[in-house]
């Protein structure tokens, strides 16, 4: 034992816990990606095979299949931590929460949503999306996941604690994510138009850092709370 | 060798569960080199106590300090100095023994591979630290999770009712474990039905009705 | 003061208090809230444009502003409770939840009555609009959340953490109009220099704001008195006063 | 104890346990209904406003809603019975597996899948779906909403376990539901068209007896593996 | 009072976990009237035997065999004579105790609302019966799993650790259970570390290394 472990190399144990975790458990990791790429091609199959019709609403539902595929995964993100103990253990490291919990989200980020955005031109190809549009569709995602996670993660960590969580994580997520959603979207549709997608992509950007700014305080506040029992 | 000189004290806890009184007026005080057992029925307030002390739980009304502050505005610094076992061992199903070492005691310490292997060895389950901790026994388990204590550093060893599963070998383990840790200087409390040092000269005891 | 403070923030004193004074709110409120409607409704002049259509203004504009408002009150209710551990506060928040609901239920109502004659349709997904329904599953969620707790003190803690994170939605609402392109009106009557809008109708504009808040005071404080009862029911004091 | 519990006296119980697991309370019954009311209006908000160009594809995502509300709360089914303990219980109850697990999809069937059937008409309303499309709708996500609650609950008994080909056979349970989509959807837009939708209906009801007809006997094998451990 | 005569016998078990041969031909035998305490250290077996006595493992090879008919073909039956009670409680947290009771017990036998009281009298946790399972302590969580026994009207009773975390009235308490179980006709089997019953006639050892 060299001494106190300092707060990086702690935030990176947990970061590297969860990869391993998921490497044992790929099966559930590949639930979220599995169901992005069924909704996204099945959607054809249950609107219009019109590759015009679809053309136009392709970044949407892009967008809404990858916020739907986050949230699959999400409701799972600290209940089995909390339920055999291992977060009240967190919650007594000494090392500051927030940063232990921003890397487990960082984590479950890595797994479920840079897939979703590697994914999402071919996704996107088959609906009709222009290849013009690929750069603006994965950024958009990027930072759409992104925040999602963290916000996600606030979510998660408030109903971790109680009953039936997963519809009520989506209750209070979604409105949430309802911002990210317009703006991703907007972005794509004025790329695919011609114009410019800096402005919803800045305003992404922008809620990207205020959440993560926000993010550790808001769910180390919950995590204590849904430890206590 | 630990620094000295570290006490524990709490003072007229009360808490609540639900709308039960479990706790009134509880007190103690534990010094550098003491071991205090709590004992009492079941359902007595045994674990609410040892959680309230943790942080983990809010008392009504009383505190709870460490190195005379109390530890409600400092709890980073004093979790930095305490190890808790609890009634759950902690443990990952999916992860080896020797990982869940890593990736729990890890993030206290900076730890060697050999520091890992020497308190598996310590705890008798060294040959089973490629094992999914899944796999492990209900022993075994107890033995990982007391592993855990030994890689925290801490000073102060928060147990709830540590020998829990263990055999007969065990049970002297868990003795022989509190007894060096608390002549190195170190404090421990511990909630324990069974016999747990009972004539050791280092004991203390708290009984809860 | 702080002890002061305490004494006041006392569920006893805080009881007492409240319900010496809703009357004192409730009465008014009534009145002031018919005064604006009659006025309102009959006596202000029709707009050149809109016709009397525009009338609903007086209920639309002050409950789309009390809905904001009540939401900043409660967060602000919520932080105080979370940091200096007052219970009284995270009560107060729990009382203004359903409140601030109805309120945003109404602005939303109202909004799409209004929407039908003057755009044409019931309801876009128009940044303004879709905000203030954000607003409304904010409180919904908030409502949720607490209930899916069963110990008062945790619900308290964790719906104080939701409240503060939401708090964000409430300038995105206000501001909605200028981040972006809307069909919505923009600030009219909340310009601080000089309101856009004629003095005739802003009389009785203001009327209304005010017996709202007389009504949120009122109402407010009936539910506070029942949170109150709810969790102080093992005390003391109120096996006594009763 | 009045004697030994008929087989439909135990399926009965396992059908209330999991009712009273999740009917606490009223918001509990409420949360699906708002979810799913939360989910639809995330398309008009990230494709198009235009109700004409909604209208088209109304029944397709009213279906990939309620798709994803059911694989939503399905990978959870058996976790919890199974770490805690209950499901080995269960299965040295002496009464025959296969029907305590039906009826515990059956409860969750009325849970998830029922209030979006019940709701499926107001939210495709909102999306443009004309009056005539109603029954059709609700039919189809009857039998559609029932089938997927049988086929997720083998692929949750199936991935509850650790075995690693549980995988696969997961990977196959999504597939299975792609043909519910496309009927579903086909059916709704069949009578969208003025024309019959009893062909797709036919078809899914075929789906629904079959896999009522296999559901409990894979099931009932799945989880006896998952609990040998 | 049980049917009479059951026996339940187990001839050359082998059992492997993953590469280990844990379970090297054993063999027991055990009659209405007895009670079979299975005892060795940590990790040598013991709830590994109980399980393949369950039908929850599957042997290598070896038989075992209930009322001398084999349990392999004909599990449903032996199931519902029989009782297991493992390390883990098998309680929902969120039901109260008394639906833990009603929705688990009740899969086996038609209960009324005073059965249910009685078993939770007995156990000594009546007061806590419309708790969660959740918010009771670790003991009278372990109490609630025994009133489940009381309630499956089996014959034969295969416990593991069966005083976990109780007190030494819970010890009494579960001594007296089995006593009375077994002196009613039926069957008992425990793995156990601490004494229980160990003056008792109807005792006989099962000693595994
Ligand atoms: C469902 C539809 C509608 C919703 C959700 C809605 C929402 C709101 C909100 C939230 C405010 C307060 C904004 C603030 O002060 O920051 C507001 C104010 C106002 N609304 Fe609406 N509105 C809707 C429809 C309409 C329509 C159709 C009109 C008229 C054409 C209208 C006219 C106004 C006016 C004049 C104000 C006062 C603006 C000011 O001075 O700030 N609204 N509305
Ligand atoms: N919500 C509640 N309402 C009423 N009583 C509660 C509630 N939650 C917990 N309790 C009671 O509080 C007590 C908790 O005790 P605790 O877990 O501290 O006991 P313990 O002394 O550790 O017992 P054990 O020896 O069994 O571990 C129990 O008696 C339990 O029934
Ligand atoms: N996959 C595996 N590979 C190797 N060994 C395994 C595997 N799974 C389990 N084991 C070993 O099998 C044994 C299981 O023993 P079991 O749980 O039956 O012990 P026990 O006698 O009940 O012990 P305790 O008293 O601790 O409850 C343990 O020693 C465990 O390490
Ligand atoms: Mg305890
Ligand atoms: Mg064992």
């Amino acid at each position: 034992m060299t001494g106190r472990a300092s707060v990086g190399a702690a935030a990176g144990l947990v970061f590297r816990r969860d990869l391993t975790l998921a490497w044992r458990r790929w099966d559930e990791v590949a639930q979220p990606l599995i169901f992005y790429v069924v909704v996204t091609t099945l959607f054809p199959l249950a609107t219009t095979p019109d590759l015009n019709q679809l053309r136009t609403i392709s970044g949407g539902v892009v967008w809404v299949a990858a916020l739907l595929a986050s949230l699959l995964a999400l409701e799972a993100l600290f209940r089995s931590d909390v339920e055999d103990g291992t977060m009240e253990q967190w919650v007594m490291t000494g090392q500051p929460l927030g940063w232990l919990l921003l890397a487990k989200v960082a984590s479950h980020w890595v797994l479920t949503g840079l897939p979703l955005v590697v994914m999402s031109p071919i996704v996107g190809t088959a609906l009709g999306l222009p290849f013009a549009a690929w750069g603006t569709l994965m950024l958009s995602l990027l930072l759409g996941t992104a925040t999602l996670s963290v916000l996600g993660g606030i979510g998660a960590a408030l109903t971790v604690g109680v009953r039936r969580g997963s519809v009520l994580l989506s209750l209070l997520v979604l409105p949430l994510a309802m911002p990210l959603l317009i703006f991703g979207s907007r972005a794509v549709g004025l790329v695919m138009d011609g114009e410019s997608p800096s402005g919803p992509l800045q305003l992404l950007a922008a809620i990207f850092f205020l959440s993560l700014s926000l993010g550790p305080v808001a769910m180390s506040a919950a995590i204590r709370i849904s430890v206590e029992s | 060798m630990l620094p000295d000189g570290a006490r524990l004290a709490a003072r007229e806890i009360n808490a609540w569960r639900g709308d039960r009184h479990i706790l009134r007026d509880v007190s103690f005080d534990v010094r550098s080199g003491e071991f205090l057992k709590i004992t009492g029925p079941n359902g007595v307030g045994k674990t609410t106590l040892l959680r309230v002390v943790c942080g983990l739980l809010p008392a009504e009304s009383g505190e709870v300090s460490w190195r005379d502050r109390p530890v409600q505005g400092a709890s980073d610094e004093f979790h930095a100095e305490m190890a808790y076992l609890g009634h759950l061992n902690s443990l990952k199903a999916d992860l080896t023994a020797r990982e869940n070492l890593r990736f729990l005691a890890g993030l206290r310490q900076a730890l060697s591979d050999s520091d890992v292997d020497a308190a598996l060895d310590r705890v008798g389950i060294l040959s089973r630290g490629d094992l999914p901790a899944r796999s492990l026994s209900a022993g075994q388990k107890r033995r990982l999770a007391l592993a855990r204590l030994l890689l925290s550093g801490a000073a102060l060893w928060i147990l709830d009712e540590p020998v829990t599963n263990l055999d007969t070998a065990g049970i002297a383990l868990v003795e022989d474990l509190i007894r060096e840790h608390v002549e190195r200087g170190g404090l421990a409390l511990a909630a324990a039905h069974q016999r747990l040092l009972d004539d050791a000269p280092m004991l203390r005891r708290l009984e809860l009705q | 003061m702080w002890t002061w403070f305490h004494k006041f923030a006392s569920p006893p004193h805080a009881y007492r208090l409240l319900g010496r004074l809703a009357p004192w709110l409730g009465w008014p409120a009534l009145g002031l809230i018919l005064l604006a409607t009659w006025w309102g409704l009959v006596k202000a002049p029709a707009d050149y444009q809109q016709g009397d259509a525009f009338r609903i203004l007086y209920v639309h504009a002050p409950s789309a502003w009390m809905s904001m408002f009540i939401y900043v009150v409660m967060a602000v209710a919520a932080a105080v409770g979370l940091i200096w551990r007052i219970k009284l506060a995270h009560a107060a928040a729990a009382a203004s939840a359903p409140i601030g609901a109805s309120f945003t239920f109404l602005a939303l109502a109202t909004g799409s009555i209004w929407g039908k004659p003057m755009w044409g349709t019931w309801w876009v997904w128009d940044a303004r609009l879709t905000s203030e329904l954000i607003l409304l599953f904010l409180y919904l969620g908030y409502m949720a959340l607490r209930s899916s707790f069963d110990d008062p003190q945790r619900a308290d803690r964790a719906s104080a953490v939701l409240a503060i994170v939401g708090v964000i939605n409430v300038p995105i609402i206000h501001y909605s109009v200028e981040w972006w392109t809307t069909l919505h009106q923009p600030a009219s009557v909340t310009k601080i220099d000089k309101p856009s809008i004629h003095i005739e109708m802003l009389i009785p504009l203001f009327i209304m704001i005010v017996g709202f808040q007389l009504y949120y005071g009122w109402a407010l404080s009936r539910r506070l008195r029942g949170e109150i009862l709810q969790r102080e029911r093992n005390a003391t004091w109120l096996t006594k006063t009763a």
